[in-house]
């Protein structure tokens, strides 16, 4: 288990022997209101390069709200975004997807209109450069980058193995199985930093450990930095390296998942009993 | 068999004009059938195809009918008309369209299939004017005519010839544009309002009658220096605003009323043996009588060419020659049991418009019906005429026709 | 089972990603335009053309493009009449004054500028959505009516404001003006029908596709993963708009021949055209045709049924025919909310399951 | 391959009086695809059943076949009863069922976004006619359950929290004194203390009040913690069910539901991408 | 006091009345919004339905009278008797309410929980419908509607006008009427949706059908409640224009003059709807009073759309709307 001293290192192994480097995105004082409610107070905290950093807290702390901010969907009254280093200037939020960033969403998400591959290839967007011209046209350009991606998206498909529904609709899928395929489609983006909110909601138990396993290959075969919200500290502590606690919009806790285990106020705002 | 398709508009914004009209054009050929066995021994037959003034329903009835041998066509849409000009022609059928379609189309030497006698939009301008000078004691200087008009080809017509007339006759002429459907007019009204024109003209179809002589009334503009056109001269047109509407004018160009023996004769064949197109109680009303009067002055264009080329069976291109050869006597007329309820005039090659008189109706509330306050009089040719050669050229030009008739 | 996709198996992406994967599907479509192109044409005469098939052919080009627009991007517009006008006025004002220059690319060209009307009148859509979006269309609607009514120069100074085709000729056949012949007519708007089916048919398989569709179902969604809103809805009116500004260009030169901006562009243009992307199915390109013939054909069915069939009198079955199409179309509706396309794949299945029920 | 300890439990509980009775029904959606291949459920007077399973197991289906929420989706139920308090009620509309007490609470919250949160509790009431003081009380008694949402009451329910939406939702329910709430995934997305503290309210409102809950769960572990009986869904069928007490010890659940194995609850890390088969599917 | 100035005035206080009047329909479009989130396109079809049945009933036309005739080759048209304008007016109205349980019995009940577009495709079949039906049932010829409101000028005011400006302001009785009526309609209806339950669970319905369902809303009953209030309210409309205009087709079409009012004041407010009306009436009567000679006239149809449309560039939801909520 890596102590609170060797974290403070720009570069550290961690026990199963995963490297973690420097900090990739680093938000300093951020205050979000809206109206009255004030989602976000002044919080303050790191994610760094190939970790698996976990956000927690009561419902309506103001866990989704970061995310948001960090995608760049809500903007904050106050606080800088820093990223790779250097202060993040107002950006759209597509501006802020090419940067490489790429997530999933607590109430899902997904194109329900379209095919789960192509939802999956929507992923691929900031990739494909065909012009309007050449797409109508189809044959040359267009049609290569389509199939060059395609096979991208088909080995994200096979990594979460969902080919028996490439071709159905998403909104017919069940729930469990449309966060997987939106899994997929953030995935297809090849992200550098990739966002989780509560991807295991309304799973049980089986399914969440697929869903571990595969946030792990994730962050072990392509290295993805990875941002997650989730409920069940069950999976919160096993896969992350570090935790934010957030109550209120307050940051009361963070660490690693045994030190905030064992944090009083975590304790009493949240988990209610204490952990296993 | 003489077909003579009758593309009507029974449903729609303009039924209300179209199923009068409708019903004289079909009730008169029924006449012919029951009382004289046809034209020259022919049956004839005007089969109906519903347009609801939309011009690709008109295209679809054109080419529907056309297959039965149609000996002419009388759409009653200004957009249908422009439609059917360079196909008809293509097609050598004739086109008739009695007051309105494209003006110009009075120049034979253009427009070999079109026929617009005996008078068209440009004659009523004229002729509207002509009335009000009258009342006005022979001069119209420096009075103000305000034009309300239909925003649409068909209610643009009137205003190069009425600009033209201002200039001879020195009024004023302010044009006051409604847009379809012309449910409200407000704005309108509160603009002839204030400038206090001393004669109103319309050129309205639709709703935009009724609300036009409905709002004049609130308003309070006095009613008898408030004219329209024939299309806006229909008994519905002014039954809406009720007594208000009395005095109200419109220029026509045919008989009122139906006190002339042909309609006796309607009643006993037509109604009476339960062969009416309508339930006969349109029977007198101004469209009505419109429809009848298209429908004889086709009937006689087609006995003309029966006569010219010796057969009873024409075809199309010999009706039209028919239509060019057309004379229609005061004797006639009254053979026909329609003494003065129009014109007599002849149609030649080179003018398919006719004499272009017409007379000035009013409508009487108390007793419901119109009345002529004028005979057929003439209208203003060395104003209209250049007009027609103008525009008539324009077309030749654009489409390289080379005139015909010398 | 009649209708199988067992046993043919797809050994490469390109294969997957063809318009028709299934083989009977292919085949069909096959045997569609050897009729369309090579039998059609020696039996069709001016009834045919008129009455049914250049009405439905071109309102199917006008049909595709809304489809993009509100089937693919979901931006429900009702500008559809004032946008063919522009495409009609567009191609009026060429033809009269480049006469030498063909005709094929005025109608391109009349496209072109009615696509940049319509990312103009598209602006708004930025902000508006909904219903909000649709009724703002009519402004384009009634706006540009309006001007081709006042100015003019639109129509040429001519007295009363009516537009006519003069005639014209593309390899010396002639396809507008009243000397065209039936078959001509019938190929011109043919030819265009089945290009731009092809180019939609390109455009929303690929990313732009998908693009529009991400707009359409989860805006804020499609933003966050990267889709500009500004490219894709601009680009979907000015796709949209340019199929339109075609049909506009074609119902005026080729089909009628002469038209007048508010008679022939009013507001019901844009519902009916509305009416068949819905009725064929949203978001569906065989859905714009199956529309556009049940809009087209039905009317006219009706018409010859009750009045040529049974006789009645042409009021009663004008009457009739409001409300059997008004009935119908609630009835599909009902039977299936996703359009006759939705309806057709439905058949499928069932087929590709028959004899067994599931 | 039920043993003798269940079907005599099965025979005991079929003989206790039961407020809902689901006989083996087949739910089609679109015509097409069939879902339900034939479920059948009893649910005693006073108890708390769980439905648990997978994703697309069809527990959804389930309470929308019962609550008659399903010709919305252009789904039916093909064959099979659905009995309450002994009538069937599948002929019935959804208000109609209210109205008998049996009320659900849809699966991802189905807030009325435009609404302020108080507004969304008082809509539950619509179908009470017992007066505004009672409707009042009520409103009381569920922002004492869930203090969360007092503090959100006046801000429209479409601004809040995930879970706050939950809170909602289940709020809304209970608004309509019903005398059975069905329960779709109510621990979905909230905190874990909110979990438990929900699953007590429902305890709760099930002993005091006396209101039977059918619930249909992911979250095996804490729905077994608090239901008498249950069910379990695999795939449109169900393969397995008795009292929580027997479920919990059985292996197969343990292992798939619970995620224990023999040496306790193992790591989410050291879980090893083999597929592992079901008994009771080999 | 100048001239221009006292026309000015004159055109905005008969731009407010004809504001009023866009409003009487504009309501009908609100409350089934509200209710179903449905966009009634057949609101301007049920005025002009609703309009004929009343002058049918109270001149004792024979339904249908041209569908016997044509069968049974007879001869009926009306009926001898002619019915008081108020009975009559209560018989159309309970015609319209019978209509708002055949549309949800035969059509809305179907398409539940289906998209919006969906259901406003319904309502334009239904439109198609009503509009061969109303024919059948009492013809296309133009009827003179008259329940004996009245018409014209109003003296009084242009009396008064003249004494104090010298310039007498018109302003039509009919108008006077419609504003007093409006007023009524519209403090009861917001009375209605804000302060009662069903109005909260009219609310409910439109934003979520399902869960509206699955909390025991009966969605038939709110239906066919709006539906028969919206009926009536095109009722109120029918008679206002129908005054004006006679009974005929054409009426259908104010539904076109009533969207942009929608728009502007939002399509879930029935004050917005007031409030919309007056802004447009006013607006688009000044714009074609002071900018439309310049630019030749019939500015209206247009301008109202585009003034609209500015004010959606700042509220996209209206001035009055619910706001669109946008969270992920
Ligand atoms: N767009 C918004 N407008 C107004 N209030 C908002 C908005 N988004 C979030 N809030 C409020 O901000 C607070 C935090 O919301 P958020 O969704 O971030 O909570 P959360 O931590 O994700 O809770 P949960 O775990 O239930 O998802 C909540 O009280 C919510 O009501
Ligand atoms: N409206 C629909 N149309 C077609 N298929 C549907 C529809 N709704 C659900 N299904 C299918 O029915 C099956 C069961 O769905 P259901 O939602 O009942 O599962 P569930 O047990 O509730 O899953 P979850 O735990 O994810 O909610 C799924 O396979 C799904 O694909
Ligand atoms: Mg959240
Ligand atoms: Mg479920």
């Amino acid at each position: 288990m890596t102590t609170a001293t060797d974290m403070k290192a720009d570069s550290y192994v961690t026990a199963d022997g995963r490297t973690i480097g420097g900090v990739v995105m680093d938000l300093k004082n951020i205050t979000l209101r809206f109206g009255g409610v004030v989602a976000i107070k002044d919080i303050s905290f790191d994610i760094r390069e190939g970790e698996i950093r976990a956000i927690i807290g009561p419902n309506g702390a103001g866990k989704s709200s970061m995310l948001n901010v960090i995608s760049g969907f809500y903007k904050p009254q106050e606080g800088e975004v820093w990223f790779r280093g250097s202060k993040r200037p107002p950006m759209k939020p597509y501006q802020v997807a090419r940067q490489g960033l790429a997530r999933t969403f607590q109430n899902i998400a997904l194109f329900d209109g379209m095919t789960v591959l192509d939802n999956i290839m929507t992923g691929r967007l900031n990739h494909m450069k065909a012009n309007l011209l050449q797409q109508a046209i189809w044959k040359g350009k267009a049609e290569r980058e389509e199939i060059a991606n395609r096979e991208i998206c088909e080995k994200v498909i096979d990594f979460l193995e969902i080919q028996h529904i490439r071709k159905t609709p998403v909104g017919r899928l069940p729930y469990g199985l449309k966060k997987r395929v939106e899994l997929a489609r953030a995935l297809a983006a090849q992200p550098s930093l990739l966002l989780l909110d509560e991807p295991m909601a309304g799973m049980n138990v089986e399914e969440k450990e697929d869903m571990s396993r595969f946030i792990l290959d994730m962050n072990d075969e392509f290295g993805t930095t990875i941002a997650l919200i989730e409920h069940d500290m069950g999976v919160v502590m096993d896969l992350s390296d570090r935790v934010v606690v957030m109550d209120y919009g307050k940051k009361i806790g963070d660490g690693t998942p045994d030190e905030v285990r064992n944090n009083q106020d975590v304790i009493d705002a949240y988990l209610g009993v204490a952990h296993d | 068999e003489l077909v003579f398709p009758s593309l009507s508009y029974r449903t729609g914004p303009y039924a209300a004009g179209g199923i009068p009209y409708a019903d004289g054009f079909a009730d008169y050929f029924t006449l012919l059938n029951e009382r004289d066995g046809g034209i020259g021994g022919v049956m004839t037959s005007a089969p109906e195809c519903e347009t609801a003034y939309n011009t690709e329903k008109g295209v679809e009835c054109y080419e529907a009918t056309k297959g039965l041998g149609a000996l002419a066509y009388n759409p009653l849409s200004t957009g249908i008309t422009y439609q059917l000009i360079p196909k008809v022609t293509a097609d050598d059928i004739p086109l008739y369209t009695p007051g309105y379609g494209r003006t110009s189309a009075a120049n034979g030497k253009v427009f070999s299939h079109v026929f617009n006698f005996p008078a068209n939009y440009w004659n009523a301008a004229s002729l509207a004017v002509n009335h009000l000078k009258e009342v006005s004691g022979g001069d119209l200087t420096g009075k103000k005519i305000a034009l309300v008009y239909h925003n649409s080809a068909y209610g643009k017509e009137p205003i190069r010839t009425l600009e033209g007339l201002a200039e001879k006759h020195g009024f004023e002429l302010m044009t006051v544009p409604v847009d379809h459907p012309g449910q409200e007019q407000k704005a309108q009204w509160l603009q002839i309002r204030r400038e206090r024109p001393d004669f109103v003209m319309m050129w309205g179809w639709g709703v935009m009658n009724q609300v036009a002589i409905q709002e004049a009334a609130n308003i309070r503009f006095p009613m008898e220096n408030f004219i329209g056109v024939w299309w806006s001269g229909g008994d519905h047109d002014v039954t809406p605003a009720g007594e208000a509407a009395t005095g109200y004018k419109a220029v026509t160009f045919h008989g009122v009323g139906s006190d002339y023996p042909v309609f006796d004769d309607i009643k006993e064949y037509v109604v009476d043996a339960g062969k009416a197109a309508g339930n006969g109680d349109n029977i007198g009303k101004a469209l009505y009588n419109r429809g009848v009067y298209a429908a004889m002055l086709l009937a006689e264009a087609a006995k003309k060419a029966q006569d010219i080329h010796g057969t009873p069976d024409i075809t199309s291109s010999m009706m039209r020659d028919g239509m060019e050869a057309l004379e229609i006597t005061e004797e006639r007329m009254t053979e026909l049991g329609m003494p003065g309820f129009g014109p007599s005039f002849s149609v030649s090659c080179e003018n398919h418009g006719g004499p272009g008189t017409g007379a000035i109706q009013q409508w009487d509330a108390a007793a419901g019906k119109w009345s002529l306050i004028s005979d057929f009089g003439p209208s203003d040719m060395d104003v209209i005429q250049p007009l027609i050669d103008e525009d008539s050229a324009a077309y030749a030009a654009e489409n390289n026709i080379e005139e015909r008739c010398n | 089972m009649f209708y199988r996709e067992a046993g043919d198996f797809k050994t490469s992406y390109r294969d997957d990603n063809q318009t028709f994967p299934i083989r009977l599907d292919r085949m069909g479509y096959y045997i569609l335009m050897f009729v369309a192109f090579l039998v059609v044409p020696f039996f069709i005469n001016d009834y045919w053309v008129n009455a049914v098939f250049a009405p439905f052919l071109i309102y199917a080009i006008a049909a595709l493009g809304l489809n993009i627009l509100t089937g693919y991007a979901g931006q429900v517009s009702l500008g559809t009449g004032g946008f063919m006008a522009v495409g009609a006025y567009a191609s009026y004002k060429l033809m009269t004054g480049f006469p030498e220059v063909s005709i094929i690319i005025h109608i391109l060209l009349a496209g072109g500028i009615t696509a940049v009307v319509g990312v103009a009148f598209g602006l708004p859509s930025l902000r508006i959505k909904g219903f909000y979006l649709a009724v703002a269309t009519l402004a384009a609607q009634f706006f540009l009516v309006w001007v081709f009514n006042k100015v003019p120069w639109f129509y040429n100074y001519s007295a009363s404001g009516q537009i006519n085709a003069p005639e014209r000729s593309v390899f010396g056949v002639i396809v507008t003006g009243p000397n065209t012949e039936a078959w001509a007519k019938y190929m011109i708007c043919l030819v265009f029908v089945v290009g731009l089916a092809w180019v939609a048919r390109n455009l929303t398989r690929g990313m732009m596709g998908r693009k529009w569709m991400g707009i359409r179902d989860m805006d804020i969604a499609a933003e966050i993963i990267g889709v500009n809103p500004l490219m894709a809805k601009m680009s979907a009116f000015a796709v949209s708009s340019f199929f339109i500004g075609i049909a506009g260009a074609l119902f005026f030169s080729v089909y009628l021949g002469a038209v007048e901006a508010g008679e022939a562009f009013g507001i019901n243009k844009s519902f009916l055209i509305l009416f068949m992307i819905i009725i064929g199915g949203l978001g569906s390109t065989f859905g714009s045709f199956a529309g556009a013939a049940f809009m087209v054909l039905m009317p006219v069915l009706l018409k010859n049924v009750l009045v040529g069939g049974l006789g009645w009198p042409t009021d009663l079955a004008a009457y009739f025919e409001f409300m059997i199409v008004g009935g119908l179309i609630v009835i599909f509706l009902i039977v299936e909310p996703h359009g006759l396309a939705q309806l057709w794949r439905l058949t499928k299945e069932k087929l590709r399951l028959w004899p067994f029920p599931h | 391959m039920l043993d003798a300890a269940q079907t005599a439990e099965k025979t005991a509980r079929n003989a206790g009086e039961n407020l809902l009775e689901v006989n083996n029904i087949e739910v089609i959606y679109n015509h097409v695809i069939l879902v339900l291949k034939g479920v059948s459920l009893n649910v005693p007077k006073g108890s708390i059943t769980a439905i648990l399973g997978g994703n697309g197991a069809g527990k959804t289906t389930t309470l929308k076949a019962i609550s008659n929420l399903l010709q919305s989706e252009r789904g039916e139920v093909t064959k099979g009863t659905i009995l309450h308090k002994n009538e069937n009620v599948a002929e019935l509309n959804p208000s109609a069922l209210v109205k008998r007490g049996v009320i659900q609470v849809m699966e991802g919250r189905h807030c009325f976004e435009h609404l302020t949160v108080e507004e969304n509790l008082l809509t539950g009431a619509y179908t009470r006619t017992d007066g505004k003081a009672a409707i009042a009380a009520d409103l009381e008694m569920v922002y004492d359950y869930f203090p969360r949402i007092k503090e959100r009451r006046k801000s429209q329910a479409g601004y809040t929290s995930g879970g706050e939406q939950q809170m909602v939702a289940m709020g809304r329910a209970l608004m309509s004194r019903p005398d059975m709430i069905l329960l779709d995934e109510p621990s979905m997305g909230l905190a874990p203390q909110l979990v438990e503290q929900i699953f007590e309210i429902v305890k709760k409102v099930n002993e005091q009040e006396g209101v039977t809950f059918l619930l249909a769960e992911q979250n095996t572990n804490v729905a077994l913690r608090y239901a008498h009986y249950g069910y379990i869904l695999e795939n449109g069928r169900v393969v397995m069910d008795g009292p929580a007490a027997e479920l919990r010890e059985n292996p197969d659940v343990k292992e798939f539901y619970l995620g224990m194995s023999d040496e306790g609850r193992k790591s989410f890390r050291d879980v090893r991408s083999y597929r592992r088969r079901k008994r009771w599917l080999a | 006091m100048p001239e221009q100035l006292l026309f000015a005035m004159e055109v905005t206080l008969n731009g407010l009345m004809a504001g009023v009047l866009y409003a009487l329909v504009a309501l009908g479009f609100v409350l089934i919004f509200k209710a179903s989130g449905i966009f009634n396109y057949a609101q301007g079809v049920m005025a002009l339905f609703a309009a004929l049945t009343l002058v049918g009933i109270q001149q004792g036309q024979v339904p249908f009278s041209h569908l016997i005739n044509a069968i049974f080759g007879t001869e009926v048209q009306n009926f001898p008797w002619q019915v008081p304008s108020l009975i009559a007016i209560v018989l159309a109205a309970c015609v319209m309410i019978l209509f708002a349980w055949i549309v949800e019995k035969y059509i809305l009940q179907h398409l539940i929980g289906q998209p919006d577009i969906i259901l406003f495709m319904a309502t334009i079949g239904l439109a198609y419908f009503m509009e061969g039906f109303g024919d059948i049932m009492w013809g296309a010829d133009i009827k003179t509607l008259d329940v004996g409101l009245p018409q014209g000028m109003n003296m009084a005011i242009d009396e008064i006008t003249y004494n104090w400006f010298g310039y007498g302001f018109f302003i039509d009785n009919l108008d006077i009427v419609a504003t007093v009526v409006a007023a009524l309609l519209v403090t009861s209806l917001v009375i209605f949706s804000q302060y009662t339950k069903q109005g909260r669970a009219l609310r409910a319905v439109a934003d979520d059908h399902s869960a509206a369902l699955s909390v025991g809303i009966s969605l038939r009953f709110i239906w066919v409640l709006v539906w028969s209030i919206a009926g009536f309210v095109a009722l109120v409309a029918g008679i206002m224009w129908g005054a004006k205009s006679g009974v005929q087709f054409s009426l259908s079409l104010i539904a076109l003059k009533a969207l942009p009012v929608l728009m502007l004041g939002g399509f879930t407010s029935i004050p917005g709807a007031i409030v919309g009306g007056l802004i447009i009436g006013v607006g688009e009567q000044l714009f074609e009073f002071a900018i439309g000679p310049m630019i030749g006239g019939a500015t209206q149809n247009w301008f109202a759309y585009v003034l609209a449309l500015i004010f959606l560039i700042f509220r996209p939801q209206g001035l009055f709307g619910e706001k669109i909520i946008e969270r992920v």
